[in-house]
């Protein structure tokens, strides 16, 4: 009972704060509702025994990029913004490629337990206090059975951070 | 790191992400323009590429005041220009009246005067040593400095029974004679004040943040600074060795030996050093000065109303902040024609832009601060 | 108290500018030197390319209201290595233009701006002459010696109170 | 509605403990943060030759009191242009992110809100950064340029040390090896030393990183009246400007208990297994008595009657928390029967006063700094931040991971991994100091050519 007023409370706060985001004409005021949204999200890892999850969630979105964000919409000039048309011109593709998702996620869903290997994985639910604990569980699985995508992603990160300066030091 | 500035491309500023360049209006409130200084900045980002002062808050219109007023009765009003200084304008405005009148103040009365312009010296400097490091962000400095202050206040009250505006002087002497324990009373203060002020320096001198916020800060170069006309302790810290109370003495300065302290880079900590060792001069002149006072008479012969024959005078003393002129043209009557006063606040302030271009925010208090103005003197 | 004044300086000056110097005096030992307004400018690069009077410490006019140019226009000079003073001094009408020192002594800048706004002296070739003590609608130069700050006043209560002053 | 209520009723039974915690401590802190600003103005009296506040009680000691009655019923204004939601929404931000983040942390080893929270450190770092919104929205609502510009350099700032900050932890959790709080103090007790000694550079680097990240002198420059008249919170005023300070002050206690939990051994009390020691468990109740008996010397003193008394209660608060103090050990020794009963209390009660003392230091740290020193200009702060602390923090990680390894193939334990962590702060030192001298030689060059951009870093 708790848990699923819980869940609908935050799933209902990430998507309205997500409509929201998309719908405001200030700037600000859109990433303050992206924060939500992000902040929502972090709710149901939470809420998931997924602590981990929840933290890096909060410090890497919500501490470190939409600060960023939020840094580099102060500078621009809001008011043009505000001029300018809300939606592009594209709607019709817009709504294909948004129906086209919807019935995606559809099947998924209808699939999902009538044909084995199909649809969403559904396994069993672990009461919390029998879970591992999760930050040695993601440590151990990352250092382990993924050692490999680990390496190629932070050499990727790397390799986008020192194209970065590189990029930002031209300007001059 | 998006270098971005005019020097490189000339033509117009590309800003930090293309965002308009900002306007900050700094002041007439605000905690570091000391007064209603009001300072119109233009930034790119923090970076100031032009800025402009406008000042006249504070304009009483001396100069009309003194049109209609008789030689004596205008002498207090120039005690409220440079409010922290008082003893220095008074004793300009009397020297330069006497100039007029072709008399000359008995030795004791001219021994008098310089012991309490030296220690209103000290003072000054150790008002702006206080705020200075408070605009810097150094909070405890201001409240030893006041400290100090205080006590060479307690003697210009006991000397003549106002502490801030003082009207020590009066044209062709002093009015009231030395009170008994002058001497002893600046003795005291000089002996304790060479520890204090090392105390200052532990405090300031060496700090690594100190150095980095005042070296290379709001640079003015001998040359320009002559072009600009700073004076005072802005002239010196350019490298400019020139001071009047060495170059034309007054009063009687010629008696006694001191050093004119002078910078090397002028930036602001080389203003700062100057202006920490004048105070030490000062403090030696003082020393040297009670040793001996003459006796006599402390007023020269002028009657009690006074009439300079036709003419003008131009005077100028070495005031705390630089050279304060006096320049009194007289129709013979008993009110001055015209009393124009240089103030070295107003002057000093000129070189602002000059010094404060592509410095930070930041930067612009160090430099507003190191100039040392009092807005009184700036917009009289 | 004034004298005239025949110094090598003055000569110098005499041979260089002629008519341009209208007269030379001493006043209690200091110097004056009276030239004429329009060649104020090349008097005044000379004096300090030649003569280093380096320092410009002061600019100022006096108001004398009944004489035929009602103006004069002191500067305070002085010079470093002469440790000596000298006192410029020039004559202007009302509504006459003086040329700008600006050019020669930067520190005009504002000087004459205060000149400007307390006398209503223009100066040609000033790169920015707008009032600098006073607010920029006030009415009048109040270092003249006719300036009435009744008649400000009285504007001023007409304007925004919307009667009569009582002054 | 019955299974709402039977649902609430569950969730109070099995919550009850951490809500009352979590009532407790927003309902103590603003107090102890005024007391805090008290202690701070008393304290900087003293250092400049004067005498502090003085009139509201004696010595002053109602007057955060006094302030926060005035900050309530101050006229609340909001600028004509500024953003109103926003503008309401910031300071509340800023001050429920910094009471939030002290649920993670654990004052002494009973009291802890979210008890046993297996992310520990990375909940408080984490939860208290989001305090920077309630900064950079208040500037940008505001719709001041100094606000604005206040805004956009405390964002910088916090961005840059944060990293510096997260890295030094990092090198403490090394040590740990958990991230759960009360078993980093835990392995403090078992190694027998405090991770600050054995990683010195990560607490220094720490405690550099914390006084920026809380905007404090000589990092103020968020707020810097000098320049900024009072950066982002220049156009507030009444209350909600007091919620700024009081996010501010909270923020100051969370990094110091960040810190002390983490580097200064958290709430045991210096050389917890030296049994020779032991009488240091009697300090605290000694320190109090002494406190009251100063309070009852100087209450005759005292100018008014009323001043006296007061004077006294003070007086009887320290003899009473003394009592509390001293008789969870003095219990034992009466009657040996009752010493296990007693023990918990034993070490939740001196445990909360030696990580109040901890952290009551560690503040004490920061004024200190702050009324002594200047204030670093932007450029130089993000260059100390970037070309020094983070760099210096970076290395410190690596060389501490390998001084790990070489411990462990050695067998060291406990104080006797000094011999290799030492030599590795060292040369983390070095390394970062050259790395200094190197950028300032590029730099010193690059400025003949164009001046840097500050916010860039």
């Amino acid at each position: 009972m708790l848990d699923s007023v819980i869940f609908y409370f935050f799933a209902g706060l990430a998507v309205i704060s997500a409509i929201l985001t998309v719908t405001r004409r200030n700037a600000v005021h859109s990433a303050i509702f992206l924060i939500t949204a992000l902040l929502a999200t972090a709710g149901i890892f939470l809420q998931l025994r997924a602590e981990f999850l929840f933290i890096v969630q909060i410090i890497l979105y919500v501490g470190g990029i939409m600060v960023l964000f939020v840094f580099v919409i102060m500078l621009v000039n809001l008011d043009l913004a505000v001029r300018q048309m809300q939606f592009a011109r594209q709607k019709w593709v817009a709504l294909l490629i948004s129906l086209a998702l919807a019935a995606q996620v559809g099947v998924m869903l209808w699939s999902t337990g009538k044909l084995p290997g199909q649809g969403l994985p559904v396994s069993q639910a672990i009461s919390a206090d029998k879970l591992p604990m999760n930050s040695e569980a993601v440590a151990h699985s990352l250092f382990s059975s993924y050692l490999l995508p680990f390496e190629i992603a932070s050499v990727l990160l790397l390799v986008a951070m020192i194209g970065a300066v590189v990029m930002a030091k031209k300007r001059t | 790191m998006a270098k971005s500035t005019i020097a490189e491309t000339g033509e117009k500023p590309h800003t930090l992400l293309g965002a308009d360049e900002l306007i900050l209006n700094m002041g007439p409130q605000h905690p570091s323009t000391h007064g209603v200084l009001r300072v119109k900045l233009k930034l790119d980002g923090e970076r100031v590429i032009g800025s402009e002062c406008m000042i006249g808050y504070l304009h009483r219109g001396v100069e009309k005041i003194a049109e209609n007023r008789s030689y004596q009765q205008f002498a207090p009003y120039v005690d409220r220009m440079d409010y922290v200084a008082a003893v220095s304008n008074g004793l300009g405005y009397c020297e330069a009246v006497e100039k007029l009148l072709v008399v000359e103040a008995p030795p004791r009365a001219k021994v008098i005067r310089t012991i309490l312009t030296e220690l209103q010296r000290i003072a000054s400097h150790l008002l702006w040593l206080g705020t200075h490091a408070l605009d810097i962000g150094a909070l405890t400095p201001v409240f030893y400095c006041f400290r100090e202050r205080e006590e060479i206040l307690k003697i210009f009250e006991k000397y003549c029974g106002a502490r801030l505006t003082t009207h020590a002087f009066r044209i062709g002497g002093l009015q009231y004679e030395a009170y008994d324990t002058l001497e002893k009373d600046v003795e005291r203060f000089c002996k304790a004040f060479e520890s204090r002020i090392t105390q200052y320096e532990d405090l300031l001198t060496q700090n690594r943040i100190w150095l980095g916020r005042t070296k290379g800060v709001g640079i003015l170069k001998p040359a320009e600074a002559i072009a600009l006309g700073a004076t005072g302790p802005v002239l010196r810290g350019s490298g400019v060795k020139w001071d009047i109370r060495k170059a034309m003495p007054y009063a009687a300065y010629d008696q006694y030996k001191f050093e004119i302290p002078t910078g090397t880079t002028g930036d602001t900590y080389d203003r700062y050093l100057v202006r920490m060792e004048e105070m030490r001069q000062s403090r030696l002149i003082c020393l040297q000065a009670i040793e001996n006072i003459p006796a006599g008479p402390i007023m020269a012969k002028v009657g009690k109303v006074l009439k300079p024959p036709p003419g003008e005078v131009y005077h100028s003393i070495e005031a705390p902040k630089g050279e304060l002129g006096y320049y009194v043209v007289s129709d013979g009557t008993v009110q001055p024609y015209r009393v124009r006063i240089r103030p070295p606040s107003f002057v000093n302030l000129e070189s602002f832009d000059s010094m404060v271009r592509g410095h930070l925010v930041a930067d612009v208090v160090a430099i507003i601060g190191t100039l040392d103005i009092v807005l009184g003197e700036v917009d009289r | 108290m004034q004298t005239p004044l025949n110094n090598e300086l003055v000569t110098r000056l005499r041979a260089k500018f002629g008519a341009g110097i209208l007269e030379a005096i001493e006043d209690r030992k200091q110097a004056i030197v009276l030239v004429e307004s329009g060649r104020l400018a090349e008097i005044a690069l000379y004096l300090r390319d030649e003569e280093k009077f380096d320092l410009l410490s002061d600019l100022t006019a006096v108001d004398w209201p009944k004489r035929e140019k009602r103006f004069d226009i002191v500067l305070n000079l002085y010079s470093f290595p002469k440790n000596e003073r000298l006192r410029i001094k020039t004559h202007a009408a009302e509504g006459e233009q003086v040329p700008s020192s600006f050019g020669v002594w930067p520190t005009a800048n504002w000087l004459e701006r205060e000149v400007f706004d307390m006398f209503g002296i223009v100066f040609s070739g000033h790169p920015d002459l707008k009032r600098i003590l006073l607010p920029d609608g006030w009415q009048g130069y109040p270092l003249r010696k006719d300036y009435d700050i009744i008649q400000q006043d009285t504007a001023w209560v007409r304007e925004n109170l919307g009667i009569e002053s009582g002054q | 509605m019955q299974a709402v209520i039977q649902a609430t009723l569950d969730f109070l039974k099995a919550y009850w403990a951490p809500l009352l915690c979590g009532l407790v401590i927003v309902a103590v802190l603003p107090l102890i943060a005024g007391y805090i600003v008290l202690v701070e103005r008393k304290l900087m009296a003293d250092m400049q030759a004067r005498l502090g506040p003085m009139r509201v009680g004696p010595h002053g000691l109602l007057q955060p009191i006094a302030d926060a009655v005035k900050l309530l019923i101050k006229e609340d204004i909001i600028p004509e242009d500024a953003d109103k939601l926003v503008f309401w929404l910031a300071p509340v931000l800023s001050v429920g992110a910094a009471l939030l983040s002290l649920a993670g942390l654990a004052i002494g080893p009973a009291f802890q809100v979210a008890k046993g929270i297996n992310i520990g450190i990375l909940f408080v770092v984490g939860v208290s950064a989001m305090g920077i919104y309630g900064i950079v929205l208040g500037g940008w609502a505001s719709n001041s340029h100094y606000s604005l510009m206040g805004a956009l350099r405390s964002s910088a700032q916090l961005v840059s040390y944060e990293t510096a900050a997260g890295m030094a932890l990092v090198s403490g959790l090394l040590f740990a090896g958990t991230l759960n709080v009360t078993s980093i103090v835990e392995a403090q007790r078992d190694q027998g030393i405090w991770f600050g000694l054995l990683a010195p550079v990560a607490f220094f680097t720490y405690l550099v990183a914390s006084i920026a990240e809380t905007n404090r002198a000589p990092f103020d420059l968020p707020e810097a009246e000098s320049e900024l008249v009072a950066g982002y919170m220049t156009e507030y005023s009444g209350f909600r400007w007091a919620l700024y300070f009081l996010g501010e002050y909270t923020n100051m206690i969370v990094v110091a208990s960040v810190a002390t939990t983490l580097f200064l051994g958290g709430w045991l009390r210096p050389f917890p297994n030296t049994h020779w020691l032991n009488f240091l468990d009697f300090f605290p109740a000694l320190m109090m008595f002494l406190i009251g008996v100063y309070c009852v010397m100087r209450a005759p003193k005292q100018p008014a009657k009323v001043q006296t008394l007061f004077m006294l209660a003070v007086a009887g608060l320290c003899f009473v928390l003394a009592f509390i103090l001293v008789a969870p050990l003095l219990i034992p020794i009466a009657k040996p029967s009752l010493a296990a009963a007693v023990k918990p209390f034993a070490d939740g009660i001196l445990g909360s006063f030696w990580f109040l003392l901890k952290v009551s230091v560690y503040l004490y740290f920061f004024m200190w700094l702050r009324f002594t020193i200047p204030r670093y200009r932007f450029d130089q702060l993000m260059r100390l931040g970037w070309h020094f602390l983070i760099p210096l923090s970076i290395i410190n990680v690596l060389v501490m991971g390998i001084a790990m390894i070489v411990g462990s193939y050695l067998h060291l334990a406990g104080g006797w991994l000094l011999l290799v962590t030492i030599p590795a702060s060292v040369l983390a030192l070095i390394v970062a100091l050259y790395i200094l001298s190197l950028e300032q030689k590029s730099a010193a060059t690059e400025q003949a050519r164009a001046a840097s951009d500050s916010y860039a870093g």
